[in-house]
């Protein structure tokens, strides 16, 4: 029971949180809320899913840095603020408009096209298993980090660390020499 | 994967009975229902024990600091002013709830809801006691970390959605302080982290034993650095002095707050207060022994004399008391170094974090991890005995 | 001993290496630099000291040698064969010559410490001195004749900007163009030479070079040059005694080397006076077997050598300047030492080389003492005039002593270097002309020379230590000399070993050297000509870096007191070297008698002599006019009317027919190919070739937009085609 | 939960929205913030995958390097997006039609 009603909060929360992202045209700050509850929504998701380690991770990772990140980013690219810049545009961020929508609404419609076509066929195929009881992973995963994957684990710890520099690089200020 | 309160109290055959009692009544399995309204009291009991714990703590502030500074402090609403923080309640409430016209209101209101859902969203794993934790995740240290970065969200959505310049100056500063801040107090967590083996706080307290030399700090010199790594962090991150950047009264008139009247106010000062709390309690369970109390005391074999449910539940107390008590000195010595030191400038707050707190926190990682390794996880303690039984041919 | 390339190359390359570290950290860390340069050359002197010793008291024969080569560079193919060898030859003259130039230049750059620290370029002197230590150790361990020559060509680099060094001073860059253009000469014919035996031997290493004269490839053979036939030993031989007079400073090339004096006093130690000028005599010895073949070609060098002796000596009769006069008497005693080739004196040459290069680094060194202590403070210049010295002695105790010691070498005075090594030269001189009158001649010029040889040089010292002093203000201002390790250290370890000693051995008993059964002629024995014929066998062969030692055995040296001459020609000879070594004795006390009445008795005129011999007094002060007849002469009389006349050629034949005729040519066919161009290629095949691309590329240009969505889209489309027809 | 279909639809919709904004928005953030709808919405589909199919936790780890790569996506992203903010005063995304600024 517990499940199902963590599992309806999570969908509602992806649902309405990915709607958000889609449909909120005035305030980028919104869209990123929105992000930010579809993202909470899938944390919920993998704890439904029995995947703990992720869901800590995804709080982690996601509300604690890449949405804090984004937030930093609308701001220091101007907010909301309207006003023309030296090139004589719009300095609105643009959110879109109806051409825009309705090009992706056919877009998306091609690719669910597609997907449905393919999750027939997985549904075709698929024969239920009996599901296991809910585990820890974490010490599976730890013990699979360091074995079977440990090269994709340093790897990306060298991407990280590269991540980091080239973004604290490109985003220095023009004209700082430090 | 919930150990905690249930399966504490299912432990005793009251509650057996109990669940028994209500499936024949209503025909059907109950435990799962019954959990869930236990689950339920116990939250509220938590959430009401901690939002007090929080009015107590704008108290305690008042309080002390008049000691500090050779003061009274509140003394006219009942004994010793105690009940200074209804008054301040009730203040709160009926104030008039003000949204500014220039606004982002939805946004607006939503900031203070962020900041408390993430703190109260952390006391979930919280361990009061052995018995008394809402549910002792196997990610708990992790989870507490994720979630209580909401309130990172939370002051920055306030800051901006304000549309005022020392909310904004205020919102930004807070939220690059706690995200900068995470990293040495993640990192210092994961050393404790790796001497355990576990995240789950019941692994982690489980470690430890009731007397100084077992708890964490103790264990070798570098956990002892750790503490004050983690210790410094947490100031940081609950933005308290003297790295209260964010409301820096005599720079950002009140930082992210500023527009914030009534209880929109009130809910982040308790935030605050409560994550203060929080941080303190995390400190006592990784680093000062937790619940454990001396001799075992707290699991009531002790008093195996009384009736097991009676010597188990002194046990809990003894065990809250334990906690509370390490968690309350804690807060004090917060609430000490807030009106001992002065506030660090901006770019000091970053150089001490990422100069000279990351770096000593990913050695301290390290260090702690070879300790491990090399000395088998034994503590210092352990290490000064086994030498001393040495020559008899220990080990 | 065992030697291979890379454990002896490391004498060469110490020097070189620091030589271009220095040249990285000389502006920053000048000290630094100094520091390592005399830390390079003390390790070079202890691993030729090693070297030294071992085949000094190694009882080997006086011909053994080590002979190590590698390949440098291979052109072998199409039918010609020419490989490159590089590689180290080891001799006793090798090493002792490589004991000398590294002591002798270590003392020098010990002394270079105190006479340089407060010159403006103090670092930059000491990176030069490294380059030039290591080429001319390169060049004394070199195996053939290219690697002698890139040496050679090195050291007259380091030369001329040493010669120049002070290049604020005009005269400076005057000196050392001409020292640099006047050993050109004798470098060109010095590489003709090389070229010219490489055609007949087919290598350049002195070994095949011996076994190719051991083999008589030289005797008949000639060369033709203007349709006449000389023979090659002459030509060769004449070319190679070319770079010698040229180094060397003989006649008629002698000019630079006094000008080379405006370099600083330590440089001209070690280059214009101890180590590279001698190189050219090394290089004599080197190719003495060549020399033999032809019978002219002796005469002809003890010639020059006897004249250079004796014409140097006369003008440095009378020569005021301090420098000058060590100048001349270096190009003298160079003479001598050229005169010893001549004469056949083998080993008494080499030991003047080294007897020579001892005491004038000395000389010099103490020149330098003296020159940096007379400050004149009207004009704030150094002085080197004789004539405002006098009386230094009792100022400058130390330069003083090892001065006189110097002098007394020089001068030829029993117990001191030079008596032994001037003499033999002169004993041998002798001896050759008994048999051949022709050599009375050189041998006059050589006797004639040592008497001037000892009076100008007491001249010298009595004018500059003795007697009343004659600036009295200058004098005042002479700082009292005291003892100092850098200053008087070098000096008074030079005047050491300016005893004959250590040379002649005749004291010291059969301990000291062990080379010698039963009377210690260290010298006489351990350096003999090359013997051509012990390196018959050699000739072509594939020398690798093996130690010959163990595939020939070589007999320990004896002494032979008769130098291979029967009994009854050694006791004539011994008799005619009796006659010379007392002739010397009388010669040289007269001369230091003549110059002690005539400067410090005063009881002779000078004066007199000058203005009864007014003619010649001018002549030598002008260095019998070499100076204005190479400039007005050759020069300006010789090869500017023919430059002209080559550049009229160029200016006004070639330039203005040859190549302003192809320009008109050239202009008619532009004019044609420029129509073709623009016609056909321009307008029909370029813009022909844009205008397509163009028209296609507006089709192409509307997938290019650098509009990401656009390219998202076309994905996501051409994606789900894809999908979907596989799925 | 039993069923498989729920969160495979789930991923759908979240996959196929972050596409639309992708296509849909003209702001360089906002098409940033699909991105990560897009990498969440396969992240969940591993996961998904190794609850009912075959649970070896592969898909947990997949998952967990998908994170790690939308992190550092939204790190060097976010300060593209500032530098060319800083160089054309805008975050519309076609004015970063030119190679050169």
């Amino acid at each position: 029971m517990f499940d199902s009603v963590l599992f309806l909060l999570s969908a509602i929360l992806i649902v309405v949180g990915s709607l958000g992202v889609l449909f909120i045209k005035e305030n980028i700050m919104h869209a990123c809320v929105a992000l930010l509850t579809a993202l909470f929504g899938v944390a919920g998701a993998y704890a439904v899913l029995g995947a703990d380690f992720l869901a800590a991770t995804q709080l982690v990772v996601y509300v604690g840095g890449v949405v804090i990140l984004m937030l930093f980013a609308v701001m220091l690219t101007g907010g909301g603020a309207a006003n023309e810049n030296k090139f004589g545009i719009e300095k609105i961020p643009a959110m879109g408009n109806v051409k825009t929508y309705i090009i992706a609404g056919v877009n998306v419609l091609v690719i669910s096209l597609v997907v449905i076509k393919i999750m027939a066929n997985v549904m075709q195929d698929y024969k239920a298993v009996a599901l296991p009881a809910y585990e820890s992973t974490v010490e599976k995963l730890g013990t699979l980090l360091v074995t079977d994957h440990v090269l994709a684990f340093e790897v990306s710890s060298i991407l990280l660390l590269g991540a980091l520099v080239g973004a604290a690089v490109i985003a220095r200020p023009i004209g700082s020499t430090k | 994967m919930n150990e905690g309160l249930i399966s504490f109290l299912s432990q005793f055959d009251g509650h057996k009975a109990f669940v028994k009692m209500i499936s024949d009544f209503a025909g059907t399995d109950a435990t799962s229902t019954i959990s869930f309204f236990i689950y339920l009291a116990a939250c509220l009991a938590v959430v009401g024990v901690m939002a007090t714990i929080g009015g107590l703590g704008t108290y305690a502030e008042r309080k002390i600091s008049a000691d500090l500074q050779a003061r009274q402090g509140p003394n006219r609403v009942g004994p010793f002013g105690l009940l200074q923080m209804l008054a301040d309640g009730v203040k709160m409430i009926l104030k008039e709830d003000i949204i500014p016209s220039a606004a982002d209101k939805p946004m607006f209101i939503m900031a203070p809801m962020l900041c408390i859902v993430g703190v109260f969203g952390s006391l979930a794993v919280v361990p009061f006691s052995s018995g008394f934790i809402l549910s002792d995740l196997n990610v708990g240290v992790f989870y507490l970390l994720g979630i209580s970065s909401l309130v990172g969200v939370g002051i920055f959505i306030g800051g901006y959605s304000s549309n005022s310049k020392w909310s904004m100056l205020g919102g930004m500063r807070g939220a690059s302080q706690i995200i900068s801040y995470e990293i040495p107090v993640t990192l210092s967590i994961i050393a404790i982290v790796v001497l355990s083996g576990g995240m789950s706080f019941g692994t982690l307290i489980g470690g430890q034993g009731g007397f100084p030399h077992e708890w964490y700090i103790l264990h070798n010199p570098f956990t002892f650095i750790a503490f004050f790594v983690y210790f410094i962090g947490a100031l940081a991150e609950t933005n308290r002095a003297p790295f209260d950047l964010p409301e820096a009264e005599s720079e950002l008139v009140s930082g992210y707050h500023t527009e914030y009247t009534g209880m929109r106010f009130a809910f982040f000062a308790l935030a605050e207060y409560i994550e203060v709390f929080v941080v303190c309690g995390v400190a006592a369970a990784l680093f000062f022994g937790g619940w454990k109390v001396p001799f075992d005391l707290g699991t009531g074999e002790a008093f195996s004399a009384l009736p097991p449910i009676i010597a188990k539940n002194i046990g809990q107390i003894l065990q809250l008391g334990s906690f509370f008590t390490k968690t309350l000195l804690l807060y004090y010595v917060v609430i000490w170094i807030r009106w001992t030191l002065p506030r660090l400038r901006v770019d000091q707050l970053m150089t001490l974090c990422w100069k000279y707190l990351t770096p000593i926190a990913l050695f301290n990682l390290i260090m702690i991890a070879v300790w491990a390794y090399a000395f088998d996880g034994k503590s210092m303690f352990e290490l000064f005995t086994a030498m001393g039984s040495g020559s008899t041919g220990g080990h | 001993m065992d030697y291979t390339i890379t454990t002896v190359a490391w004498i060469v390359l110490l020097p070189f290496f620091a030589f271009v570290i220095n040249a990285f950290i000389v502006k920053k860390v000048p000290n630094v630099a100094v520091g390592i340069s005399c830390a390079a050359i003390f390790g070079s002197f202890l691993l030729s000291g090693r070297i030294f010793f071992d085949f000094v008291f190694g009882k080997y024969s006086a011909d053994y040698h080590v002979h190590k080569v590698f390949n440098w560079f291979d052109l072998n193919g199409g039918g010609q064969e020419f490989v490159m060898k590089m590689g180290i030859y080891i001799d006793n003259m090798t090493a002792m010559m490589l004991f000398m130039v590294t002591g002798v230049a270590f003392l020098i750059h010990i002394f270079s410490t105190y006479y340089m620290k407060e010159d403006t370029r103090y670092g930059r002197f000491f990176v030069y001195m490294s380059l030039f230590t290591s080429a001319m150790l390169g060049l004394v361990l070199s195996d053939n004749l290219i690697s002698f020559f890139i040496f050679w060509e090195l050291m007259g680099f380091c030369s001329y900007s040493l010669i120049g060094f002070y290049y604020e001073k005009e005269d400076a860059g005057n000196a050392n163009i001409k020292a640099f253009m006047t050993t050109r000469i004798g470098d060109v014919f010095f590489l003709l030479g090389i070229l010219a035996i490489y055609f007949q031997v087919g290598s350049f290493t002195f070994v095949d070079i011996y076994a190719a004269i051991s083999s008589g490839m030289f005797t008949d053979a000639t060369v033709t040059i203007f349709g006449f036939g000389l023979p090659l030993a002459l030509i060769a031989s004449l070319a190679i005694f070319m770079g010698t007079i040229g180094k060397s400073a003989q006649f008629p090339l002698q000019v630079w080397l006094p000008d080379a004096m405006m370099g600083p006093t330590p440089c001209s130690a070690l280059i214009h006076a101890a180590t590279m000028v001698a190189a050219g005599v090394y290089l004599s010895l080197r190719m003495f077997p060549l020399y033999e073949i032809h019978p002219f070609m002796l005469p002809f060098i003890a010639t020059i050598g006897g004249i250079t002796a004796l014409g140097a000596a006369t003008i440095a009769l009378v020569q005021t300047d301090f420098k000058a006069v060590l100048a001349y008497s270096t190009i003298s005693q160079l003479g001598y030492m050229v005169l010893g080739v001549g004469v056949g004196a083998y080993n008494a040459a080499f030991m003047h080389l080294i007897t020579h290069a001892i005491f004038k680094a000395c000389l010099f060194l103490a020149a330098g003492s003296v020159i940096h202590s007379l400050h004149d403070h009207h004009t704030h210049q150094h002085v080197q005039e004789m004539p405002r010295m006098g009386g230094l002695k009792n100022k400058m105790k130390f330069t003083w002593f090892a001065m006189w010691c110097c002098t007394f070498a020089i001068a030829g005075v029993p117990f001191f270097s030079g008596f032994v090594s001037k003499d033999r030269i002169l004993g041998d001189a002798l001896v050759m002309a008994m048999h051949n009158p022709y050599y009375w001649f050189p041998a006059t010029l050589g006797f004639i020379g040592a008497l001037l040889t000892a009076f100008y040089m007491c001249r010298m010292m009595f004018l500059a230590f003795h007697g009343e002093p004659r600036d009295k203000d200058l004098y005042d201002h002479i700082h009292e000399e005291k003892f100092s390790w850098n200053r008087n250290l070098p000096l008074l370890i030079l005047a050491l070993f300016t005893l004959g000693v250590w040379f002649s051995g005749s004291l010291t008993g059969q301990k000291l050297v062990k080379v010698a059964s039963d009377k210690v002629e260290w010298f006489d024995t351990l350096i003999v000509k090359p013997k051509t014929e012990n390196f018959k066998n050699y000739q072509k062969q594939n020398w690798g870096p093996v130690d010959i030692k163990s595939t020939i055995s070589f007999p320990v040296s004896k002494y032979d007191s008769n130098h291979g001459l029967s009994e009854e020609e050694a006791h004539h000879v011994h008799s005619v070297h009796s006659i010379g070594a007392i002739a010397s004795i009388i010669i040289a006390f007269s001369g230091i008698f003549i110059a002690f009445m005539m400067y410090i008795r005063k009881s002779w005129n000078p004066g007199w002599w000058v203005n009864t011999f007014s003619t010649w007094y001018r002549a030598l002060q002008n260095k019998y006019y070499f100076d204005d007849m190479y400039i007005k002469g050759i020069i300006q009389k010789g090869l500017i009317p023919v430059n002209n006349f080559l550049a009229w050629v160029d200016m006004g034949i070639y330039d203005k027919y040859a190549i302003d005729g192809w320009e008109k040519v050239n202009r008619c066919a532009f004019t044609v190919s420029k129509w073709f161009d623009n016609i056909f290629v321009d307008t029909i095949a370029v813009d022909g070739t844009g205008a397509s691309v163009r028209a296609f590329n507006v089709i192409l240009r509307t997938f290019q937009s650098g509009k990401i969505q656009f390219y998202i889209i076309m994905i996501i489309l051409v994606l789900s085609s894809y999908i979907w027809s596989l799925a | 939960m039993n069923s498989m279909y729920p969160f495979l639809f789930l991923s759908f919709f979240m996959f196929v929205i972050g596409l639309g904004v992708m296509i849909a928005r003209k702001n360089i953030i906002a098409m940033l913030l699909g991105i990560e709808l897009i990498l969440n919405a396969s992240a969940l589909n591993f996961v998904t995958y190794t609850r009912f199919v075959n649970q070896n936790l592969d898909g947990h780890i997949m998952s967990l390097f998908i994170i790690i790569i939308a992190a550092a996506e939204a790190a060097v992203g976010l300060a593209i997006v500032i530098r060319f903010f800083q160089v054309r005063e805008s975050i519309h995304i076609d004015d970063a039609a030119q190679l050169q600024a």
